[in-house]
């Protein structure tokens, strides 16, 4: 499946019968697990992804030195995520680079003056890959430090955007759209404050584009922060029920 | 010689029942107990001590090589390897009287060099590397034992002028917080122990 | 349709590894006709000829050698020191670690080496955890290394035999004597102390016999029951320490392996008592008559002390030099 | 294994509780956990399950591959176990930190499904002496509540139930050279009977008494116990596989105690264990899987 794959039918939908804004199907849990400070589930379209959350703890070891918060991302992908089997579940480049780029983009949303000395570890585990890996690793990893009560300055999420071959720009790419060509560009943005906390590109754009591709992303964030915050909330009220919360909703 | 030392000697090895747990019958080294027994733990000579008021001591000792590991409350001796403003890392060479097999490693913080005005201690004014110390064990930490000089008697024994000569020559110590070489006269600052002199030590013992 | 082509398999194709023996399942059958078969149940209960010696070495303090028939092993026990990773460090507890290493020359096959290295590591650890007094050396670990130096079967009991002997030499404090020793059933033979022929002959084949006895037409037919088990015990307790378990064995046959390996332990235990005991015995004489020397010496000292106090140290000093035969008087 | 913290009164509290048959979460000794069992979860593998056991959680996904059988066994297909825990069970098991758990039950798993009897190989033979499946079975560990061993093989059993191979057709071309066709139909595909695949049972010997399935805080209060693979045939329990951990030892009477508890339970979970695939396999139904995962 080379470049040249056209990834609009000339009805205007996409190889997943999507429209070009569309998102993914997007369905996620809060406190999955009982051990961790923090846990989240997220399914978006078929890339499934579990996170947890450890902390704020005591610094480890040599990194203690500092007086900041270190924020500490494991991203490990099952052997049976892909089509292809993986020997590595993590280690590899690939995910020791997803690992720094969700460091970078979680402390850009951590209050982190909150935590001086402290340590938070993040744990990223890809189920099922299926395009935007990163993008649902960071939203998931949002759920969970909030299930962890961890500040935050606001929701960070992220998305994906490409364009097709007659210039339009499409909305969070699955691995399909991944393999078969084209740019891709992954944004990760505090929707409300309109920052950009990380931006990676592939391939090229015309400059002309950019700005267009990179609206369509944030405005995929925008939609998948809608989307969290009603999770969070949902939860909220489930969990409070016990305290009687519901009623306050 | 051996022929008489067999008679009374009574070779046991791990695992075998020495005799019944009593009032006056205590767990010696080498040793012990299950369901009301005591029982060898190491391969040796059994060896029976009185100690106080019919109170007896049931212990294994092992002819041969002995396993000496550092225990809280140990005098050992050790060699200062590296020193930061915070603590000194050693290396524990000798325990007790027991010269070790293979050096453990030993740290001593910068609260333990001496007991009066340890906020005032600088570890470099205390000692440097190379130096020789005897330290006593008060704990064990994950992987190094924690050690303290805060008492008279422990602290520098020996150590050589830091110039850079060829010919090491050990320094004498001049007061409790100083060293002499004695060939430049240079004095040098360290936490000096209060060792009795050899010579002492022995016209004591021929007296 | 997806087609996955496949050429022919050079391995396969006959002639380029068949002069390597042992390969196809015919030749395991040969193997095993040219076995003797000990029958169902075995009569003699007892080890193979065995040599243990400890001490063998003179720079590391705890070593050890055993032979076990043609089994020849070096066990090397070094005093515990510091954990190396602190998270290792386990509540209350010191930690065991087990290397075990083949000599080059120790087996035929190299391919398989560094697994079994591995397995058999981790089997001693867990085969040595109960023995060993851990409480005393907290915070430490304890390394034992083991050296095979040929493989004749019934490694793992024998490393396990060697590295007992070698912990008590060493001075480690141990609750009891530990003994090992395997036993294997094999289309329905009794094999105790198995040969390397014979496990590999079990391992290799993976009782792939036993499915033609056990086929679906005939669901009655007697199962092939195949499978190894090494066991390592603690007599003054009558514990077992350790039972390992391989292969397919109903209950009634586990047990009754699990018996005969018990049996074996125990007449190895006297013959490690033996052993032992003299090394007992000979370094407490050495030990005794090093203490007498050095008595003797002390004595010595003693009296030229005694001699110099009444003789005043210039007198000492004049009868003590020789007069020198060159000085012209 | 992510160390429980325990006081001497909370052992204490615990060991009486086991010898009044009673234990902290009310069960008797012979109880387990509650389990739900999911299969078919992941699209990429093969087979897969999901298994939870009150708080241990077990992913499995089997993935297939066509590999050259061993000569000695021209007739057995391959299996490969993977364990991988996962750092979202403790902060410990970040990088390689969890690699010794791993090794362990790998090896466990291995001794188990060692024998042809405990996992019939040749249901993965295509063409004998040339090719044959090898089924990759990764298991990941999320969360560890205890009782890892016997969670992890009875994922394993599920997810190998659950495993669909696509029927393979083949062909003999000229000079020897096979050529293989894989069906690329679904619906098209053959299943592993999975009667006598062995599940580990744990029997924990706590005080004077064996149980089983103990909790992570019952595990750090057991100085000895004994994992026992049952594998059953014919009706009757056979082990294959067994092997001591935790440090301890035992008397030899105990010992037997201690085998046919793991025995008679094996055989009831067994039991169990067809149920839960039974009514997971109804739930399914022959409709396209809706799964639910995690989002319970």
């Amino acid at each position: 499946m080379a470049g040249n794959f056209e990834l609009l039918s000339e009805q205007g939908l996409r190889l997943d019968g999507r429209r070009p804004h569309e998102l993914r199907h997007i369905k996620c849990k809060l406190g999955v697990f009982e051990q961790p400070d923090g846990s989240a589930y997220m399914e978006q379209g078929n890339t499934k992804v579990l996170a947890a959350v450890y902390g704020p703890h005591q610094a480890k070891g040599m990194k203690a030195e500092t007086n900041d918060v270190i924020i500490n991302c494991q991203y490990s992908q099952a052997t049976f995520a892909t089509a292809e089997r993986k020997n590595r579940p993590r280690g590899d480049r690939k995910s020791l680079e997803f690992k720094m780029y969700l460091e970078q983009a979680l402390s850009a949303a951590i209050k982190s003056e909150l935590y001086p000395r402290s340590q938070i570890d993040i744990y990223v585990e890809v189920l099922q890959a299926d395009g935007a890996n990163y993008a649902v690793a960071l939203n998931v990893a949002t759920l969970a430090l909030i299930d962890a009560g961890i500040c935050l300055n606001e929701f960070i999420v992220a998305c994906t955007a490409s364009l097709s071959k007659n210039s339009i720009p499409l909305t969070d790419i699955s691995h399909t759209e991944e393999v078969s060509g084209g740019p891709m560009l992954t944004v990760a943005a505090l929707p409300t404050a309109e920052k950009i906390a990380f931006l990676e590109m592939s391939e090229r754009f015309h400059i002309d584009h950019l700005e267009t591709v990179i609206e369509t992303a944030m405005a995929g964030c925008r939609e998948i922060r809608d989307i969290l915050e009603a999770a969070v909330r949902e939860h909220l009220l489930h969990i409070g029920s016990a305290a009687d919360w519901a009623r306050v909703g | 010689m051996s022929s008489e030392g067999d008679e009374d000697t009574i070779v046991c090895l791990p695992g075998e029942r020495l005799c019944r747990i009593e009032d006056n019958v205590v767990l010696g080294i080498g040793t012990y107990e299950q369901n009301g027994y005591i029982y060898a733990s190491k391969s040796g000579v059994v060896n029976i001590e009185e100690s106080g008021e019919n109170c007896q001591v049931v212990s294994v000792h092992k002819p041969g090589f002995h396993l000496t590991i550092p225990a809280t409350g140990d005098v050992v001796t050790a060699r200062v390897l590296v020193t930061t403003p915070k603590f000194a890392k050693c290396a524990i060479f000798c325990v007790r009287n027991v010269l070790l097999e293979s050096s453990y490693r030993g740290l001593l913080r910068k609260e333990d060099v001496r007991e009066t005005e340890k906020d005032r201690v600088d570890i470099y004014k205390s000692f440097k590397p190379g130096d020789v110390i005897l330290a006593r064990v008060i704990n064990q930490m994950e992987q190094s034992f924690l050690l303290t000089t805060a008492e008279t008697e422990l602290g520098v024994v020996v150590a050589y002028a830091s110039d850079a000569r060829k010919t090491r020559v050990p320094m004498v110590p001049v007061g409790w917080s100083e060293m002499q070489c004695p060939l430049t006269t240079i004095k040098e600052p360290r936490k000096v122990a209060k060792v009795l002199p050899e010579s002492t030590i022995n016209t004591i013992n021929a007296q | 349709m997806l087609r996955v082509t496949q050429t022919k398999n050079t391995l396969l194709d006959g002639a380029t590894i068949a002069e390597d023996l042992y390969t196809t399942p015919k030749d395991c059958e040969e193997c095993f006709d040219s076995l003797e078969l000990p029958g169902k149940n075995p009569t003699k209960l007892c080890p193979r000829s065995t040599f243990v010696r400890a001490g063998v070495l003179t720079t590391v303090r705890g070593s050890a050698y055993m032979e076990y028939g043609n089994t020849k092993v070096l066990a090397i026990v070094a005093p515990p020191h510091e954990l190396m990773r602190a998270s290792a460090r386990r509540m209350n507890m010191g930690v065991i670690n087990c290397f075990v290493n083949f000599a080059a020359f120790a087996t035929g096959e190299l391919e398989s080496v560094p697994e079994r290295e591995k397995h058999l590591g981790s089997m001693l650890t867990k085969a040595l955890e109960p023995v060993v007094c851990r409480t005393e050396f907290l915070n430490f670990q304890l390394d034992i290394r083991v050296l095979i130096l040929d493989d004749d079967g019934c490694l793992l009991s024998t490393a396990i035999n060697c590295c007992g002997v070698a912990l008590v030499e060493c001075g480690i404090s141990t609750y009891d004597l530990i003994t090992a020793s395997s036993a294997c059933i094999y289309r329905d033979n009794v094999f105790l102390n198995p040969s390397a022929k014979e496990e590999e002959l079990l391992r290799k084949h993976r009782g792939g016999h036993a499915l033609a006895g056990s086929d679906n037409s005939s669901p009655t037919a007697a199962l092939q029951e195949h499978g190894l088990i090494t066991t390592a015990s603690m007599d003054t307790f009558e514990q077992v320490a350790q039972c390992q378990q391989g292969g397919y064995l109903s209950p009634a046959t586990y047990v009754k392996l699990l018996d005969y390996t018990l049996t074996i332990n125990k007449s190895l235990r006297q013959i490690i008592r033996r052993v032992l005991t003299a090394r007992v015995k000979e370094q407490h004489e050495l030990d005794v008559r090093e203490k007498a020397e050095s008595a003797l010496e002390d004595q010595r000292l003693a009296e030229i002390i005694e001699r110099l106090k009444q003789q005043g140290l210039d007198d000492f000093i004049q009868t003590n030099i020789k007069e020198d035969p060159f000085v012209k008087r | 294994m992510a160390y429980v913290a325990l006081s001497e009164a909370e052992k204490t509290f615990i060991l009486h509780g086991v010898e009044e048959d009673f234990r902290c979460d009310g069960r008797s000794r012979r109880d387990y956990r509650p389990m739900e069992l999911e299969t078919a979860l992941v699209s990429n593998a093969s087979g897969s399950a999901r298994l939870r056991l009150a708080n241990t959680d077990i992913l499995v996904g089997i993935k297939t591959e066509i590999d050259v059988p061993d000569p000695l066994t021209p007739e057995f297909g391959k299996l490969e176990f993977f364990v991988d825990c996962s750092a979202n069970a403790t902060p410990e098991f970040e990088g390689r930190g969890g690699s010794d758990l791993a090794q362990e039950l790998v090896l466990a798993l291995e001794n188990a499904y060692e024998s042809p009897l405990a996992f019939d190989y040749r249901t993965l033979c295509l063409i004998p002496g040339q090719q044959c499946w090898k089924l990759y079975i990764d298991i990941l560990i999320l969360e560890c509540g205890g009782n890892l061993h016997d969670a992890v093989s009875l994922a394993a059993k599920a997810a190998l139930h659950n495993t669909k191979l696509p029927r393979v057709t083949a062909s003999l071309l000229d000079a020897g050279v096979t050529d293989l066709i894989i069906s690329d139909n679904p619906y098209d595909c053959t299943r592993l009977t999975i009667d006598t695949v062995p599940l580990l049972v744990t029997v924990c010997k706590i005080g004077d008494y064996c149980l089983v399935d103990p909790s992570a805080e019952e595990e750090v209060c057991s100085p000895v116990s004994i994992v026992v693979s049952v594998s059953m045939r014919n009706g009757e329990a056979f082990l294959s596989g067994s092997h001591m951990t935790g440090g301890g030892a035992m008397h030899r009477d105990t010992m037997r105690n201690c085998l046919d508890l793991g025995l008679s339970i094996g055989e009831q979970l067994n039991t169990l264990l067809a149920k839960m695939l039974k009514q997971e396999e109804e739930r399914v139904g022959p409709k396209r899987p809706k799964t639910v995962g995690f989002l319970k």
